[in-house]
């Protein structure tokens, strides 16, 4: 595991975006979640051999398309087009699941409102009175990969920390999440602790001030 | 039985009548059968049970439908979204029934009903609202619900090509939910660019055998 | 359903094929178990359109091969080198199970050792002590099809009638068996009732004398 | 990971030890990775579960594992055959166990495996001896039996060619249980006649996408 390091400045987007694609071994067959997992593929580069997932039905996604590439018929699950990248395969959607409930995905890399120290997820449902309810594969992407890394700012709008001892959104997935990459500090979560594994425009006493679970550094 | 070859679209979903449940294909536009949707729309069936990924989307289709309140229910995955406005409209104004199911477990329970598996333990949604009052255990240390499978009476698909026996086959993530569906409902109708003579499909590359088939129509091609 | 009739001589092996085969809808979707039930094929005509299912992987299975049409990656259930023929499709074994557990085809027709007045079936195993047990398809062919016919001598070589009010021999499958080809008589279950549609060298009467369930005339 | 391709039959099983459970293709010699097993008879692994249609024919292959007692138990519908000699005898011994399992149950629980299913009601059984001491459930009025997934360390496939991201195709009734068994083990070795070139497979027709596979070796063609 990496030890503990610290940069002046927060992360920008970008900047997790290339931190997470860094993070993902060669070969690694990986399931991008919608939104801002999406730009993690600009930096994957072609000597990580890195196959993209969509549970749409594929296997070897490529890049958005553009101009006369785009089709109709070659969507990701964000339903934006995508291109396919020599030795794809499509494949209906249960067997698409079954590839990701099976275990044979390396990783998935989602959004979150809060995660728990557990590793516990919530990215579906804000709970809401009155919200309608919508899942889309959040729940099957929690639980089917090898292991679950999420993108997320560390705090709310409202200044509260999303790492949490216990979620108070409507769990996703449970015990599921191993990583956590925000603008301010990258989390590992294994044996039943919180590991600081870097931290960015903050110190790490700063960091342990604002969250509410027990930190430790890596 | 070689499918019938229905001469339109509203031929080839005139079977459908009232309090059907109705699966629907497609992911986005990717494999939707907008055709027949249209068709099923036109025809007038209403108190539909619909099972698609989602609950319509701006002012066609599924929209439609919901919008004319001809779905007393939907199982979907994400009716959500941006242009999702018929569907908010009627779920708030509690006109529509709304079962919630994740993606992957509305894919396997459809395939369970084409398989003639009964219920099946998946670990997606344990220990979520979409869990609650279900039958759940624990195998290995892990947790799973108890699913049931999703019959029907009808599919409606959109495929590439069929050939006259009713062999299909799809174009890239348009295939999604088509081929599981057909396998569920009592008649799978399917509209297709093309339809083609038996044999001219190689027999290795067949994605949905002609006996899940029992309704064809060609559109023709590009939209 | 057809009225009772009767012929003067039993029915050969090949005759009882062919009254199977005349009896397969038009455009049927058709598994034939191994042994007696597989001689079906050779009286469906073209015009029946009838299309058979082989459980190792292949809808549209033509006739037994011969000569340079042999090729060992072309073989039905029973291991027997067959052809294709067009508008054939190639599936897994999962998939092909589906198919049959699912309620999809239409027919199978299979041999037995015993069948009971309910349509309880044994086909698969004599319960002899010592006896190592083989199952294969049989109990998923039992009880997938729409209808499941069967193919048998009526009696044992010892005299004992086959179609039983109880099976003494290991269950198949229960209540699947809807009809019964012998070369005596063919035999209609429905209705919790056992009918007689025909009989083959024997009166309705001596059948019922050597038949221990109770008979109804077509 | 694309996977390793090895240099030999020999090279392709060098990691199998021990009390593993390997799940081996075919259905009669249609699909039947022969070089494979005879690879595995040569390497010593002793102590293995074995899941295949069959129990071993005459004297090749799985039955010559069997005849040197390396296969502990085996997992199989269809053991008894004219040509089992080494099974029968081995069974009649007492030394080796045999799990009968109807053959779509058993295809089922493959795929229930690598499909990430816990368990599953199945109908196919019900009623039976094979489904003594199981649970079983009434649904809608039809008997189901519980089954349990059987996961693998190990699977030995035949295709007809993989290129090299693993994607394989198969070849008419030698695809059997190859698919499905690729998915419910650790490791998929195939072996195939022809390794090509990723991008030479349409990616419509790929049968068992390379996600699923770890270790191809190239064995030529016809034998």
């Amino acid at each position: 595991m990496s030890a503990f390091s610290t940069t002046e400045a927060k992360l920008t987007r970008d900047e997790m975006a290339q931190l997470v694609a860094a993070d993902i071994p060669a070969g690694a067959f990986v399931n991008l979640g919608i939104g801002q997992p999406t730009n993690v593929s600009n930096y994957l580069t072609k000597e990580q051999g890195v196959t993209l997932h969509t549970e749409n039905g594929m296997l070897g996604m490529g890049p958005v398309a553009t101009g006369e590439d785009i089709d109709e018929d070659l969507i990701n699950a964000g339903k934006i087009p995508v291109t396919e990248l020599p030795g794809a395969s499509f494949f209906h959607h249960a067997d698409s699941f079954a590839m990701m409930r099976g275990g044979h995905l390396d990783m998935c890399v989602l959004g979150a409102f809060q995660v728990s120290k557990d590793g516990d997820l919530a990215n579906w449902h804000t709970g809401a009175e009155g919200a309608i309810p919508a899942v889309g594969g959040a729940m099957d992407l929690a639980i089917g990969a090898k292991a679950t890394w999420v993108m997320m700012s560390l705090f709310t709008k409202a200044g509260e920390s999303k790492l949490v001892e216990a979620l108070s959104y409507p769990v996703t997935g449970l015990g599921c999440v191993s990583r956590i990459y925000t603008e301010v500090a990258v989390f590992e979560l294994r044996d039943s602790k919180v590991f600081v594994r870097s931290t960015h425009g903050i110190s790490f006493d700063q960091l342990a001030a604002k969250v509410p679970v027990e930190l430790t550094k890596a | 039985m070689a499918p019938r070859i229905a001469t339109s679209a509203a031929d080839a979903v005139a079977e459908i009548t009232d309090g059907s449940t109705v699966l629907i294909g497609g992911f986005g536009n990717a494999g939707q059968p907008m055709e027949l949707i249209d068709a099923l729309m036109e025809c007038g069936a209403t108190d539909l049970t619909v099972v698609n990924n989602n609950a319509g989307q701006a002012d066609a289709g599924l929209a439609l439908l919901i919008k004319e309140r001809r779905v007393k229910k939907i199982i979907c995955s994400f009716p959500r979204q941006s242009d999702s406005w018929h569907f908010d409209t009627a779920y708030r104004a509690g006109e529509i029934e709304l079962e919630l199911v994740p993606q992957g477990n509305l894919a396997e329970r459809i395939r369970a009903a084409g398989a003639g598996i009964g219920w099946f333990f998946t670990p997606t949604g344990y220990g979520t609202l979409l869990a609650e009052g279900k039958e759940t255990r624990i195998i290995d240390g892990k947790g799973y619900v108890l699913e049931t499978p999703i019959h029907a009476d009808f599919a409606l698909i959109k495929a590439l090509k069929a050939d006259t026996l009713g062999n299909l086959v799809y174009r890239k993530t348009a295939r999604n939910f088509g081929p599981i569906m057909a396998t569920a409902a009592k008649a799978a109708i399917v509209q297709v660019d093309e339809v083609v003579q038996a044999g001219s499909i190689d027999p290795e590359n067949v994605i949905t055998p002609g006996i899940f088939v029992d309704t064809v129509v060609e559109l023709g091609g590009e939209k």
